[in-house]
């Protein structure tokens, strides 16, 4: 049956190991596969890999056994071979799954069917890293010279930018992107009898305009739409044929605070830097009334959070995710305390198009931070402009969302937490650095010990808590919008995988 | 020497007497859509006073509000509102108010700088003739390559870009009236243009040229009075294209801040909350700036049948 | 007498050729047109001269140039014997320009109808920063309105009384000469004859040189001393008022008196004139009349004729005697 | 003629040569396109010689004159968004929006003219003032808010039509299009309405004008004095002549209902070359948006000489040479 | 004469109701015109000759309108008709001409096609017949080479030839009366004799009763047989040319003529009829032209002016002028 699917966003480029972006690896998860995949509820299950585990006596390697009798959709064989190429490839330069592979220093075909990755220390949760991880034929590839991969900021293209050849229950039909993009069901597919595969056809079409998606849902014109805007919901549930269903996402939304800079640009305080304080970090984070977000901005549909951990992540733990409380005159008081009794002026980079109703919750902490005093200026912009703000240290004060495809604490703090470097904090604009913290860290890639791993974590995550880094908002409710037909629970990553997929 | 033996009827009486006033007096339409506009200026004007809350200010608000529907008590807070609120729990009267404000500065400030240029670029061009004609049209021939939004989005990119961040909020506002101003130069300066190349070769601008006239002073003080007519109207209709040229922008993102609303970003705010029910947030700010572009352009409709002679 | 304005060998030639690029791709010549070719006369001090002849004839084209709106291909016109195009001596030249008004052909497009009639009547002076005040109330009388006109505008007169606010305008810096651009042409014969008159007695009155350009034969019979004919450009004709009327020595001349209409030609059954006037772009060769001429013969075919004077007048015809 | 139009030919080229410099500008000075180029991790090797690859050292002369040569032969770089070709991109984008454009500058055409006449020739009457006073509504709301209740009514209300997209296109080599099946042209109406809706007011207004000054013309009046039928005064005196001044403007409009596509498209979700420019706004994608004012010029430009031949074909003044001017 | 005139205009009053009081344009004009004849309307600017003409043809433009009065053609009534019936009539018997011969031919159509457009719509003939009836037309106004110059634009002709497009085309259906409202305004003196020319022969020729309005009285000294003089919508004086030039009745036709300059060569100044026609708003009672006429009484200022008989015509004055010689002479 034909599956008709929109979202807001489309795939960046078709190239598997180009883009780490969730829209991206959405569509490539129907025609390509890793070794391991999450299934619908985030559980590691069985891909092109039928199982895997460390290799006895060396820590540092992982084994894995390959299915056999996989082929690509040209008719190919699937080998081990494949998967030295692929997971090399995506360690390239231009690759943008690097940062996930960088303990691999090696990977080895024993045999057709078996490969070996060593790493550089004992990596306990690097399957969790290759969940993501697309298997590319390498002969195709050669044949195409498409070896490389494609430098997306270099603004290159490639055969694989346009073409597919993956093992995934999926073919890849037509694609114009932005635009439509359709796929039609594999026969070949080693899961065939495995897997519901009910739906034979998908046309995918991203619908930016949130009230178009939603009509294009209300009127029956597509059957299953992701990102239904939180006050549609219950429109939509209440039309007949039409069922929403919601899901805690592997999402958490926070402010980041510039608090290494001595002095920053966009305020209006000369020769210092308001938010090096500690006291004024918590002071707003205590203005925020997390639960008037999560009852009118969004509806009910989030969780209020005290830390920028999703539940699912190893590390989270509720006492510290039910940390925060809204207490304005504690946090006047604060203010006060630290010298800004009559606050002062920053300005909020928020984007407007990534997360669910980013600009409006921006819109309400500016609202409640001018309670204690501090004027904020809101400057909302499309993603594609807010990121680069973060990444290259040009904001002080900004929205992001953080989901946590490993499931573990050291995924948030390498990219958040760790001081920013050439391996690591690419995405810590705080300027937090602190070398005991990131040695920490450092420390968690090799640690085999899980006790002690755990307790390294914890005192990570306590020394982020104690200095208010970020400010946790909520962790994303995701909510998926289909015809009655379509039978399938939402999956916290937010990736649809058609082959589970059943139609009545 | 006190002269003037017969005195001719006060300034107030021969505006009163003129035809236009006559025709104004006559035309239900005008009349109406003058009464509409001025109230709706004048409580644009005086939001602050009016106004039950005061939206632009982010410390008075308060977030449970958000939703009330018009003529109800908040479930949380028990506020009431007339027009209800919206997502931010702002009284959505209050917003339009202010929101009015901004979307009549800016649309009034765009006209006038689009009305300057074109004016005085029209009058040179008509005036001057050759080279200066040929420069100027071909300016407003590339000019007119680039549609309104489009010169509006560009300058709003490069503005956005050279602007320090903290005067952006500000900045916002004078950048949407430099696009929207530039964009509609145009057709001023087309329309003073064809006005002056009639003018310019009637025998008064012949006899002001025998005196000794400058050319300056020929332009503004002969010719100018005498192309303001069409001027008028075009910038009536101008007004009402301005502001709704604001609100495409809001649409599209590069308009009036969101903590500080225009009408038009209040459109685009509410259009997300049509399928949900909350209407108000829509329908109230929809049907102001319907009524306020409405009635400027019926305005400038008769206003522009009533100086042209020819089509009564 | 002495004359106040000297006109000689004027010549205007306006360029009419198409843009550059349409003359090489169609391989033509650049086009002129000679609105003025060699006219030369002169006008005394407290005399009306008159130019007649029909539309196209190049009688504005001389009056512009004369007022300085235009400016001569080449030949001289000389005011009081200061020729203002090639006069140095600012000083001068302006004092000449004040010396000089114009009337035009329109009263409704002669004046600014955003203007108080106050204000018209005063920019001559005040763009020159001289005294205005109490002088509008004062010319208005002088051409026959009354001072409380001043503050009228232009749109509450009849076509007469525009015309003597234009009147009271050229007035106002005091100038000797006034050249008329068909001052009657737009009004009706009543109105036609109180403005001919207001403009007889000011010349009496203030001793007023009038250049008057017309094209109607009555009009200027009644006002001028002298009369110039012009021909596509060419003076043809130039005599004494009595002179030209009595004897018309130019076929042209002959041509215009036989065509205008007469209060007491009832029922006149004469041949009209033959043709219309010639392109002004490619004027037939020689005399530019002889298509039209009754009596043309080979020579005015070949060669333009020049002014001759016969018997007190000037004459440009080879056949005129 | 022929000199009339090579001149505007010149002009047109000279139009597009300035907004190539404002294209080009929009490289050089709207973010530096070597810190868009190489990520992070950039060496100032890598810089010097991106910089050297781009010619960036070259002067700005040499750069514009380089810019231009790529984008005449129709090559403006890669999409920073899509890594394929800008050109291949506008070019399989353009015939959605090239569609929409013709269907809704026909309704606009068409319906423009027709009501124009319409209230011209019957100025006092009832039905006249009301579509006058009417057609003002579908002025002073914007388009996109007339989009989404467009869609609200006859999709989500009465599911009559779709919301979104171009529903079934057929290829045609190069060209797709969605002329040839139902749901393709069940999925035009609504875009079409809501992007000719504000043109056909303009040109309505316009052409209920200029008939009305036509229609007192004394040539007008002599006609009726000969006693030649209404409708023949009509259409035939009248009309056409009206059509002359309305040429330039409707040429215009035309032209802006392309760049107006921009917000129609992103309401309707319509896959044509506005959608793609907002989103090449959001994504910074410079090599787009550039191209993509170079393509609205062309069209433009295009569409002026269009209107210019018009004018000879319709007015025979125009077709004896004129003194001087242009 | 027993022959019914072509027009004959009765007690016409013509209306525009304005914000400002109804005016009357045109007030109790009555007038007849025979087969063959020329009648010259005169008047100063405003007079109410163009409305006179535009009420006969049915082409008053809004808010005008006749209030009373008839005019027949041929004894036809014609001032009800409206629409179809009166276009019918428009062009077939009774056809205009107007002033500027530039602005009176559309300038988009070739003079070829408006004019087998008239013959047809009123003769329904073959596109052949009209095309060649169109090129009869044009060489009888007297247009050489017809045959190529028919398919010519209305701006490929010099003025003059304008006009006797415009006259071709107001005659080419044959009509029994043409209006010719001002015909040589806007033409040269040489061009004009030759329209005049051409007028005075068809109208001998066809036997068409001609309105010619204009406010040269040269003109109508020449061409007109007999004239009407028009002060402020009324008739003043009616008859004869010649009565009316040499030996006018009405002060006003007396002063107009006197104005002239031909009227006083070799006087320093010319004969001039104080103050000017006033605005039709602003009528003053009793005679219209009593506030600027030497001969005018008290009783002219409040009654009407009676209709007197005076030579071969009538005129409306209280005080007439002795029907004695004027002052026109040789
Ligand atoms: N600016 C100009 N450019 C080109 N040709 C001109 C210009 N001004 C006048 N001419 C031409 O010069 C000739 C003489 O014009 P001018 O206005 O002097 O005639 P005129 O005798 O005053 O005619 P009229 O009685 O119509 O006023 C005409 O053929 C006219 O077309
Ligand atoms: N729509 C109108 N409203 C008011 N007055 C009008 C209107 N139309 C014409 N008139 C007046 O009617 C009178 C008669 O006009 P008409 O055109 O018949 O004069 P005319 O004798 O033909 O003058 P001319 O010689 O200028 O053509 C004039 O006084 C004019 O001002
Ligand atoms: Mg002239
Ligand atoms: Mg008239």
């Amino acid at each position: 049956e034909t599956l008709r699917w929109a979202r807001a966003g489309d795939s960046l480029t078709l190239d598997p190991h180009a883009q780490n972006e969730g829209p991206t690896h959405t569509l490539a998860h129907q025609i390509y596969e890793p070794l391991i995949i999450r299934d619908m509820t985030g559980a590691f299950q069985a891909a092109l890999a039928t199982d895997w585990a460390p290799k006895e006596g060396d820590p540092n390697v992982w084994v894995f056994n390959l299915r056999q009798g996989v082929t690509y959709h040209d008719g190919a064989d699937f080998t081990a071979e494949d998967v030295v190429f692929s997971i090399n490839r995506a360690k390239t330069e231009d690759s943008d799954m690097k940062e996930l592979l960088t303990s691999i220093v090696d990977v080895v075909a024993v045999d057709d069917y078996t490969v070996e990755i060593v790493t550089d220390g004992p990596n306990p949760i690097l399957p969790s890293n290759l969940t993501n991880l697309f298997m590319m034929d390498k002969t195709w590839a050669e044949a195409n010279n498409t070896v490389e991969v494609q430098d997306v900021e270099g603004g290159e293209m490639t055969f694989a930018t346009t073409n597919t050849n993956g093992t995934g229950p999926y073919k890849l039909v037509s694609r114009e992107p932005d635009v439509r993009t359709v796929l039609a069901a594999n026969d070949a597919y080693w899961g065939v009898g495995e897997f519901p595969l009910e739906v034979s056809e998908i046309i995918y079409t991203p619908i930016q305009n949130a009230a178009t998606r939603v009509a294009a849902l209300l009127s029956g014109e597509v059957d299953f739409i992701q990102d239904v805007p939180v006050q549609d919901l219950g429109r939509v549930a209440n039309t007949d044929g039409l069922v929403v269903k919601t899901a805690p996402q592997n999402r958490v939304i926070f402010f980041g605070l510039n608090m290494g800079s001595a002095d920053i640009v966009n305020d209006d305080v000369e020769g210092a830097n308001p938010l090096a304080d500690v006291r004024v970090r918590q002071a707003m984070s205590m203005a925020i009334n997390r639960d008037a977000i999560k009852q009118v901005v969004m509806r009910g549909q989030s969780q209020p959070a005290g830390m920028i951990a999703p539940p699912f992540v190893n590390g989270w733990t509720a006492e510290m995710d039910g940390s925060t409380q809204t207490d304005i005159d504690a946090a006047k008081a604060l203010m006060a305390d630290a010298g800004y009794a009559d606050g002062f002026s920053i300005q909020l980079d928020c984007p407007n198009d990534r997360y669910i109703n980013d600009e409006a919750i921006c819109q309400a902490t500016v609202g409640m931070l001018a309670q204690i005093g501090i004027t904020v200026n809101l400057d909302a912009k499309p993603k594609a402009q807010h990121f680069p703000l973060i990444t290259n240290d040009q904001t002080d004060f900004y929205m992001l969302g953080w989901g946590v495809p490993t499931y573990d604490s050291e995924y948030i703090f390498n990219f958040l937490v760790h001081t920013r470097g050439e391996e690591r904090g690419s995405w810590n604009g705080t300027g937090y650095s602190n070398a005991d913290v990131d040695a920490m860290i450092q420390s968690l890639a090799s640690e085999t010990d899980l006790d002690v791993r755990n307790a390294t974590i914890q005192s990570i995550w306590d020394e982020v808590q104690a200095e208010t880094m970020y400010i946790p908002i909520h962790h994303q409710v995701l909510n998926w919008g289909m015809t009655d037909a379509v039978g399938i629970d939402v999956s916290p990553e937010d990736d649809p995988k058609f082959k589970f997929f059943s139609m009545n | 020497m006190s002269d003037i033996s017969t005195k001719p009827p006060s300034r107030m009486r021969s505006i009163w007497d003129s035809d236009l006033a006559y025709s104004f007096r006559r035309s239900p339409v005008a009349l109406v859509s003058a009464l509409v506009v001025l109230v709706l200026v004048l409580c644009a004007v005086f939001a602050a006073f009016l106004a039950p809350h005061d939206p632009f200010n982010p410390a008075t608000l308060n977030l449970m509000n958000g939703f009330t529907p018009p003529n109800t008590n908040n479930a949380f807070t028990g506020d009431y509102f007339v027009l209800g609120t919206d997502d931010q729990g702002r009284d959505v009267l209050s917003t339009i108010l202010y929101g009015m404000r901004i979307s009549l500065f800016v649309g009034f400030a765009a006209v006038l700088l689009a009305m300057i240029l074109g004016v005085f670029l029209g009058l040179l061009a008509g005036y001057a003739g050759g080279w200066t004609d040929t420069v100027i049209m071909r300016v407003a021939d590339v000019q007119l390559t680039f549609p309104a939004i489009l010169v509006a989005m560009l300058i709003f990119g490069i503005a956005k870009g050279i602007t320090p961040p903290e005067y952006r909020d500000q900045m916002a506002i004078w950048v949407l009236v430099l696009a929207i101003g530039l964009s509609d130069w145009v057709q001023f300066a087309r329309v003073v243009r064809g006005a002056t190349l009639v003018e310019k070769n009637k025998e008064y601008v012949q006899a002001a040229k025998l005196i000794g006239r400058s050319p300056l002073a020929i332009m503004i003080k002969h010719i100018l009075p005498n192309v303001l007519n069409p001027v008028l109207v075009i910038a009536t209709i101008s007004l009402a294209l301005a502001i709704i040229a604001e609100a495409t922008l809001s649409f599209l993102g590069v308009g009036a801040p969101p903590t500080k609303p225009s009408l038009g970003t209040l459109i685009r705010i509410g259009q997300e909350f049509m399928f949900s029910g909350e209407w108000w947030i829509l329908f109230f700010p929809a049907a102001t700036l319907l009524a306020l572009a409405l009635s400027i352009n019926l305005l400038g409709d008769w206003l522009r049948d009533a100086l042209n002679p020819r089509l009564r | 007498m002495n004359k106040i304005i000297d006109v000689s060998n004027l010549n205007r030639i306006f360029d009419v050729s198409k843009p550059w690029l349409n003359r090489v791709i169609e391989r033509k010549e650049k086009a002129y047109l000679a609105a003025v070719s060699d006219v030369s006369f002169g006008i005394e001090e407290n005399s009306v001269y008159a130019l007649v002849g029909e539309s196209g004839s190049g009688k504005s084209t001389i009056g512009k140039m004369i007022v300085g709106l235009l400016s001569p291909s080449s030949g001289s016109v000389e005011i009081n014997g200061v020729d203002l195009m090639r006069e140095m001596d600012k000083v001068k030249v302006d004092t000449v320009r004040s010396d000089i008004q114009m009337i035009f052909q329109d009263p409704y497009a002669s004046l600014n109808p955003r203007w108080k009639v106050r204000n018209i009547i005063a920019e001559p002076v005040a763009a020159r920063g001289g005294d205005t005040k109490g002088l509008a109330e004062k010319l208005l009388e002088q051409v026959g309105l009354s001072a409380g006109d001043a503050d009228r505008f232009p749109h509450e007169f009849s076509g007469g009384q525009r015309q003597r606010i234009c009147i009271a305008r050229a007035l106002a810096s005091g100038p000797k000469i006034i050249v008329c651009d068909e001052p009657t042409s737009a009004l009706d014969v009543s109105v036609q004859a109180q403005v001919l008159n207001l403009m007889s007695d000011l010349r009496d009155e203030l001793g007023l040189t009038y250049l008057f350009i017309s094209h109607d034969l009555t009009v200027v019979q009644h006002m001028a001393d002298k009369i110039g004919v012009l021909y596509l450009g060419r003076l043809v004709e130039e005599a004494p008022r009595e002179t030209l009327f009595a004897n018309p020595k130019h076929p042209y001349t002959q041509m215009l008196f036989d065509a205008a209409p007469r209060m007491d030609s009832f029922g006149r059954e004469i041949p009209p004139p033959q043709g219309e006037i010639p392109d002004a772009i490619n004027p037939p060769s020689g005399c530019a009349f002889h298509p039209r001429c009754p009596m043309a013969t080979e020579v005015c075919r070949r060669e333009i004729p020049a002014l001759r004077d016969i018997s007190g007048a000037r004459v440009a015809c080879h056949l005129a005697e | 003629m022929l000199a009339y139009m090579i001149r505007r030919v010149f002009q047109s080229v000279i139009v597009l040569l300035v907004v190539g410099l404002v294209a080009f500008s929009m490289f050089r000075f709207v973010g530096d396109p070597v810190d868009n180029m190489l990520g992070q991790e950039r060496t100032q090797a890598d810089i010097e010689r991106l910089r050297e690859q781009l010619g960036l050292d070259e002067n700005f002369v040499v750069q514009y004159w380089r810019f231009l040569e790529q984008a005449v032969q129709g090559n403006f770089g890669l999409s920073y968004r899509q890594g394929r070709p800008v050109a291949d991109i506008l070019v399989e984008r353009l015939p959605a929006t090239l569609e929409l454009a013709l269907v809704s500058g026909l309704i606009a055409l068409i319906g423009g003219i027709a009501l124009g006449i319409f209230t011209a020739i019957r100025k006092r009457g009832i039905a006249a003032n009301l579509i006058m006073t009417g057609s003002l509504i579908g002025v002073s709301l914007p388009t996109f808010l007339i989009g989404i209740v467009l869609i609200y009514v006859f999709s989500v209300e009465l599911g009559w039509l779709p919301s979104f997209g171009r529903g079934e296109v057929t290829d045609l080599g190069w060209w797709t299009t969605g002329f040839l099946t139902v749901s393709g042209l069940k999925a035009l109406i609504l875009p079409a309405i809501t992007l000719g809706l504000y043109q056909m007011t303009l040109i309505m207004r316009l052409v209920r004008t200029e008939m009305l000054e036509v229609l007192r013309m004394d040539y007008i009046r002599f006609a009726r004095a000969r006693g030649i039928r209404q409708r023949s005064i009509h259409f035939r005196h009248a009309l056409k002549n009206t059509l002359v001044p309305v040429i330039t403007i409707t040429g215009l409009q035309l032209g802006s209902i392309i760049a107006f596509a921009i917000i129609t498209e992103t309401v309707f979700q319509w896959p044509g070359v506005g959608l793609l420019f907002i989103n090449a706004v959001q994504f910074v994608d410079i090599p787009v948006m550039a191209a993509y004012l170079m393509m609205i010029s062309v069209m433009f430009v295009g569409i002026n000489l269009i209107v210019d031949m018009l004018y000879f074909a319709i007015d025979p003044r125009l077709r004896v040479d004129r003194k001087g001017g242009h | 004469m027993t022959k019914t005139p072509v027009l004959s205009v009765r007690d016409l009053i013509v209306e525009i109701p304005t914000r400002r009081g109804v005016l009357r344009p045109v007030d109790r004009v009555s007038y007849d015109i025979h087969s063959g004849q020329i009648l010259g309307v005169v008047g100063e600017s405003g007079a109410g000759k163009s409305m006179t003409g535009n009420a006969v043809i049915g082409l008053l433009d809004r808010p005008a309108r006749i209030t009373s009065g008839e005019i027949l053609l041929s004894g036809e009534p014609i001032h009800q008709l409206q629409g179809e019936p009166l276009r019918r009539l428009r062009g077939k018997r009774m056809g205009m001409i107007f002033q500027d011969p530039l602005t009176s031919l559309n300038p988009l159509l070739t003079v070829g096609e408006q004019l087998t457009e008239t013959i047809q719509e009123h003769l329904g003939l073959s596109n052949a017949d009209a095309r060649n009836r169109a090129i009869a037309a044009l060489e009888e106004v007297g247009i050489p080479a017809a045959r190529q110059r028919i398919d010519s634009y209305p701006h490929e002709f010099s003025g003059g030839m304008r006009q006797r497009v415009v006259i071709a085309l107001a005659l080419c259906a044959e009509p029994e009366l043409i209006i010719a409202d001002e015909p040589t305004t806007a033409l040269d003196v040489s061009v004009q004799a030759q329209i005049i020319a051409l007028l005075k022969r068809l109208c001998r020729e066809r036997g068409v009763a001609v309105m010619l309005v204009t406010h040269d009285m040269g003109v109508i000294a020449e061409a007109a047989d007999r004239v009407a003089v028009m002060y402020a919508g009324r008739l003043a004086e009616l008859g004869a040319v010649r009565d009316v030039v040499m030996s006018p009745s009405h002060p006003y036709t007396a002063g107009l003529m006197a104005s002239t300059p031909l009227a006083s060569i070799g006087q320093k100044r010319l004969r001039q009829i104080p103050g000017s026609m006033p605005r039709l708003g602003a009528l003053p009672d009793g005679c219209a032209f009593h506030p600027r006429c030497e001969r005018a009484t008290d009783q002219c200022k409040t009654g009407g002016s009676p209709t007197i008989a005076s030579g071969g015509g009538r005129a409306a004055c209280i005080h007439p002028l002795p029907a004695a010689k004027s002052e026109v002479t040789q």
